[in-house]
């Protein structure tokens, strides 16, 4: 019977929260506020905050056209990969006190299941055959080259303080830095680990593949890129994708740097995480998209490996020297 | 074991790798690989070489500690080790060759279609 | 009846492991003419060498025995090891469970993809003779022994580089595989030379017991040039070029072979004379040297296969970055570590070969390796498409196939080892491996679009699928690529473990042979204990279950709702977007894909490759000098 | 229930592709300007397309010329339906000034059915958005006529 019930909550996870239900609810909403916001930022009036919403449903609504060149099966299924894969690292992610089934993984196992959904992506852009999906797969590739090295010398940093404070030296467990933060109160307050939070926060618009970090899916450039083939269903699946990659990369920062906040109650946690991610969209994404213009691929590259990968090697120093 | 051995040994594997570094015929580089052969055979037969030693032809009951002769191992050693550099001369000059038909030149700075 | 029972005593099995593989080699020589007899005689001995291996697991891997065994029954007589032996402890099985495997997945897919080619009784001869130098050169306990395999399997190895001498480039690589390989098996000769003249023994459990105790300026010398020798077996950083050039002209059997096992020989040597023969691996300068060669080589090979236009040099060159990662993890001397490095060898020999068989069948079909020339693959070979993916995933490190497993425990390990000893050097090493498994992941989406995907050209519209057997024998790597992925306990539990284990047990290793090993200088090996967490199965249970809703979600809606009709696909509505024109053949090619990355980068790749120039005396002075620095850190720090 | 979702928001997200079959450049700097703060379509859910594959409008401009009628032809082709086409400014609606031209192949109505027609050299910005809007109903009406 516990058996039973232990495989329906586990189902819950996936299905509700903070699995799909949840996901899709918050990411497209996360979406829309972010639109909103842009379009606030520029005087305009922006699109409704549900706008993502009528998005994907039209899209679903589509006819879905595979091009004649395209590797049909890898074409389809690709979208529906990179969702599943996007959706279980939100499992993973503990939220404040509650650790579903963060016990599973640690901080450089999700360094690489982020990896999945991307490269579903590419995948899935190189199988349709289009020359812009080939130069838009050289972007995305090198973009995620970019956001790597800072984003892992932040988790180290990451890994070092918590594993100090622990006594075990060094702490990748996702559960073990939630447990820490709830009991010894927010990383972010500790001083060598606010340029790692700056870090992380810069690494988020490059991780989404926002403004202006799009030279990716340059859509006045060369066609949306990647994207640049697909149509009605499987390009609702890469949006909502999208949309989930945002939720996934500012509740990440939430549990690793400000997993102190909790309450403790499951249903107030999950608003709470949700206001935390919105505000960090607004901060790093709307504001962001808002200033700034696009940049050359090459420009990311330099930016990230030289500006971020500073912020986050300083505070690995510092969490190297214990403060 | 005298230290000149050692010296010539290694004076003569010098050499055969500054033959292989700095020549660029294809033949004086086998040579430069046969004379590094022959230094470290020089080495070897010197290492088992006892001044004064008898041939190391015995029986087991023949043994004892008194017995004062020249160490067979490095000779097996040195048989096999000049064996085998026979093969390395004769299987490089055959790539020379084959090198010569294909490229029409023995000049190594001629011969790099793979690089980079 | 007592007389078969001893032959089919397990201590025989190690070398009847080796000698069927000569035998074999010796009778392909004799009635190979005739193709069945060819084949049965290839794949029996393939079969028989894995065969007894796999019979030594139980009582060598899991009993913990190590077997030794004196050829002729000459047991050492008045305290010196005289006769020749074999002794093969958890750390030669490893490897030779290594070897025999990938022998056999190769000699399985020689038999269809070799059709082609002329001489194929010459091929199998030489390949058995690799495999039996390999497979001899691990089992060995014999210092020259190992010196007479490790000639065997480099005069193999270069003539079946220049097996295709019509290729492009076969008996160039050929030739300098050979001369910088031959300075390398002299460079272990004389080390010998100089170790017996210290002495007066060649077995490798003596040495151990002899050499620590007296450490001078001949022993000094002699360890740079037994590291150096078999260094360039191991490809690791400066040979690579060589690798690259080997690979990029042998056949795709070989370079499985070369890849997956000969440099894995390469690192047995290594590790045998560091940890075993003098024992320095306590030393932290040893393990800095180890470490440092290994980020090397990691990092400069990743980023030469990113400038690489050729399928099989591009992967010849992620194969020495692999190998990096192996040595670097093996220096890091814990037992978390060397369990990792073994582990991440394993799954080398199981991804490197199961993408060169890929690229060997892409080959075999299309007849260029050229990525320029190649696309759009997927549609007419789907089944070598989704093998390479696997083992694309592999290397790259993706969840959850093999390749993660590893990397995961050796960055582990490293950052462990730097918070450990307070050095910060050491997570320099993580943050270097984390990296290159990023840019590994960069330059195989760059071959899966090139090759796989993409458009396809016209001229190979007439591509078919390889035949079964080549498609069986990269099923075999595939398998095993996710198995050793979803059950990492097992592999550590049963393979490597026991093996790192057994690379500290310096005094047990002597003392199986009968000499006295009290005095062996063991490094703290500490505990195999993880930092983190990562359950692949259940990782997987839940992918599965998201997948399924994601599915039924989508076919809920109809979302596999699209025109499957052959005729109307030449319409305009199914040809690509070419901003209104006509489509028509526009592949990206593989030379610069990465042009964001390459350009900031522009001087150190300018730089690379204007150093590898391709001219045999610049990678001989590379040998060199490498051999000039190691003996200088060596008579320095030992 | 899920149908009706659709229907819903086919309506309210109409994304656009635009092709310059030929046009001045006037027609298309009045289009872009509809997306500025002052106009500000995207309220109604506007949204340029980078690919005719995401499109639900295409907004043709320019009198279509013969060298540009096969690709606009093929670029239409490619948007998936429900679909609509409209045409901005006079030029694909009548050739206007180029009419008669040798170079003309216009109007676009000869080819293919057009389904809102803006006037006007170049129209208003109220009047493409208006148009605009139009075409965003009868996608949902296609959409329903298909079912």
């Amino acid at each position: 019977m516990t058996v039973v019930i232990d495989a329906l909550m586990y189902l819950g996870y996936v299905l509700i929260f903070p699995g799909f239900l949840f996901c899709f609810l918050a990411g497209m909403l996360l979406c829309g506020i972010d639109r909103k916001l842009v379009a606030k930022m520029q005087k305009r009036v922006g699109p409704p905050v549900l706008q993502p919403f009528y998005d994907f449903f039209k899209l679903c609504g589509k006819e879905t056209i595979v091009p004649d060149a395209a590797e049909g099966i890898c074409f389809m299924f690709a979208p529906l990969l990179g969702l599943a894969a996007l959706v279980v690292i939100q499992l993973f992610i503990p939220v404040f006190g509650f650790t579903a089934i963060s016990g599973m993984a640690d901080i450089v196992v999700i360094l690489y299941l982020l990896l999945i959904p991307a490269v579903s992506i590419i995948l899935g852009g190189a199988a349709s055959g289009s020359p812009y999906a080939g130069v838009g797969l050289s972007r995305e590739m090198v973009t995620i080259i970019s956001c790597e090295l800072p984003l892992v010398l932040v988790l180290l940093a990451v890994a070092k303080t918590v594993g100090d404070a622990m006594g075990t030296g060094l702490c990748f467990s996702l559960r073990g830095i939630a447990e820490y933060q709830a009991a010894n109160g927010s990383l972010i307050c500790r001083i060598s680990m606010l340029p790692a939070a700056a870090a992380m926060l810069l690494i988020i618009p490059g991780e989404t593949g926002n403004h202006p970090f799009d030279a990716a899916e340059a859509e006045t450039e060369i066609c949306e890129g990647l994207l640049a083939e697909y149509s009605g269903a499987p390009l609702a699946v890469f949006k909502l994708s999208h949309a989930v990659k945002m939720l996934t990369l500012t509740s990440l920062f939430a549990a690793l740097f400000l997993g102190g906040l909790g309450t403790g109650m499951v249903v107030l946690d999950a608003l709470l995480l949700f206001v935390i991610c919105a505000v960090l969209t607004a901060l790093t994404i709307s504001f962001v998209h808002a200033v700034t213009a696009r940049l050359k691929i090459e420009q990311i590259f330099k930016y990230y490996w030289t500006v971020v990968t500073l912020l986050a090697a300083v505070s690995l120093v510092l969490a190297w020297y214990g403060l | 074991m005298i230290l000149l051995n050692y010296i010539a040994s290694f004076f003569l594997i010098g050499l055969g790798m500054y033959a292989i570094v700095t020549k660029y015929n294809l033949v004086k580089t086998v040579i430069g690989l046969s004379i590094t052969d022959y230094g470290v055979n020089l080495l070897l037969i010197s290492i088992g070489f006892n001044p004064g030693g008898t041939a190391p032809i015995f029986t087991w009951s023949e043994l004892d500690y008194n017995s004062f002769f020249v160490d067979p191992v490095p000779q097996a050693l040195t048989l096999t080790s000049i064996v085998i550099g026979a093969c390395v001369t004769a299987m490089s000059l055959a790539l020379v060759i084959k090198l010569e038909e294909q490229y029409g030149t023995i000049d190594t700075r001629q011969i790099r279609r793979l690089r980079g | 009846m007592n007389y078969l029972g001893n032959i089919l005593s397990y201590q025989h099995f190690p070398i009847y492991a080796i000698m069927v593989l000569f035998l074999g080699s010796f009778l392909i020589a004799v009635f190979g003419e005739n193709r069945i007899a060819r084949n049965i005689l290839a794949l029996l001995s393939v079969t028989a060498a894995l065969g007894f291996v796999a019979a030594l697991i139980k009582p060598v891997l899991m009993d913990g025995e190590i077997i030794s065994y004196w050829m002729g029954a000459r047991e050492p007589a008045g305290g010196y090891a005289i006769g020749i032996a074999l002794e093969v402890d958890a750390l030669s099985l490893f490897f030779a469970l290594l070897v025999s495997l990938a022998v056999f997945v190769s000699g399985v897919y020689s038999i269809q993809y070799m059709n082609r080619d002329h001489n194929e009784k010459e091929y199998y001869t030489l390949y058995l003779l690799l495999c039996g130098g390999v497979m001899g050169m691990v089992l060995s306990g014999d210092l020259f022994n190992m010196f007479i395999m490790v000639e065997i399997l480099t005069f193999a190895a270069v003539a079946l580089t220049a097996f295709r001498n019509t290729a492009r480039g076969a008996v160039e690589a050929a030739f300098k595989y050979l001369v910088v390989g031959c300075m390398g098996s002299t460079c272990i000769l004389a080390g010998t030379a100089m170790l017996y003249a210290q002495t007066h023994t060649l077995n490798l459990a003596q040495l151990a017991q002899l050499v620590p105790g007296d450490v001078n300026t001949a022993t000094k010398v002699a360890f740079a040039l037994l590291f150096v020798g078999f260094g360039t077996k191991a490809f690791i950083v400066p040979f690579h070029p060589l690798a690259a050039d080997a690979h990029g002209a042998a056949p795709a059997s070989i370079s499985v072979i070369i890849s997956g096992v000969l440099t894995k020989s390469g690192i047995y040597g290594i590790i045998r004379i560091t940890y075993f023969l003098f024992q320095s691996m306590g030393l932290g300068t040893m393990q800095f040297l180890l470490v440092f060669i290994g980020s090397l080589s990691m990092f400069v090979c990743v980023t030469m296969a990113l400038a690489q236009h050729d399928f099989k040099r591009l992967l010849a060159f992620h194969s020495i970055s692999q190998i990096g990662y192996v040595l670097t993890a093996v220096g890091l001397c814990t037992a978390l570590g060397v369990s990792a490095g073994l582990y991440h060898a394993i799954n080398h020999t199981l991804f490197k070969g199961l993408l060169f068989l890929a690229a060997g069948a892409v080959l075999h079909e299309t007849g260029t390796t050229d990525l320029n020339k190649l696309g759009g693959l997927a549609k007419k070979m789907p089944h070598t498409t989704v093998l390479f993916l696997i083992g694309a995933f592999s290397i790259s490190g993706l969840p959850p196939f093999n390749g993660f497993a590893s990397k995961w425990l050796i960055y582990q390990a490293s950052y462990q080892k730097a918070v450990e000893s307070g050095n910060i050097g050491f997570l320099l090493v993580t943050v270097i491996a984390l990296v290159t498994s990023v840019l590994t992941l960069a330059s195989f989406v760059k071959v899966s679009h090139s090759v796989f995907f993409g458009q396809l050209p016209p001229e190979l519209e007439n591509v078919r699928e390889v035949s079964w057997g080549m498609r069986l024998a990269m099923g075999i790597f595939a398998l095993l690529c996710l198995v050793t992925g979803l059950f990492p306990g097992l592999v550590t539990g049963y393979l490597t473990e026991p093996a790192a284990t057994a690379v500290f047990n310096v005094s047990q290793y002597i003392e199986a042979m009968g000499f006295d090993g009290s005095a062996a200088v063991q490094p703290e090996a500490g505990s195999f204990q993880y930092v983190g967490a990562w359950d692949p199965v259940s990782w997987l249970l839940v992918l599965c279950i998201a997948l399924l809703a994601v599915t039924i979600a989508a076919a809920a809606g109809k979302y596999g709702n699209f025109s499957r009709n052959r005729a109307a696909r030449r319409e305009d509505k199914y040809q690509l977007f070419y901003g209104g024109e006509a489509q028509e053949l526009s592949q990206l090619g593989g030379d610069d894909l990465f042009w964001g990355f390459k350009h900031n980068w522009r001087g150190y790749f300018n730089y690379m490759h204007r150093m590898h120039s391709g001219i045999v005396n610049d990678y001989a002075l590379w040998a060199v000098i490498d051999l000039a620095l190691v003996m200088l850190f060596s008579l320095i720090v030992l | 229930m899920f149908k009706r979702l659709i229907e819903e928001s086919t309506e309210k997200s109409p994304w656009l592709f635009h092709i310059n079959a030929g046009s001045c450049n006037g027609c298309d700097i009045e289009l872009v300007s509809i997306l500025t703060p002052r106009y500000d379509a995207e309220r109604l859910g506007f949204k340029l397309a980078g690919s005719p594959r995401h499109a639900d409008i295409v907004v043709v401009t320019g009198p279509v010329t013969k060298q540009s009628l096969p690709r606009v032809l093929r670029t239409i082709a490619q948007v998936p339906e429900p679909r609509c086409i409209v045409t901005m400014g006079s030029c694909p609606q009548s050739g206007n000034v180029f009419r008669g031209s040798y170079s003309i192949a216009g109007p676009l109505s000869k080819y293919v059915p057009v389904d809102v027609d803006v006037a006007g050299c170049a129209p208003k910005p109220e009047a493409i958005i208006d148009g605009l809007a139009l075409a965003a109903k009868m996608l949902r009406e296609k959409r329903g006529q298909k079912k």
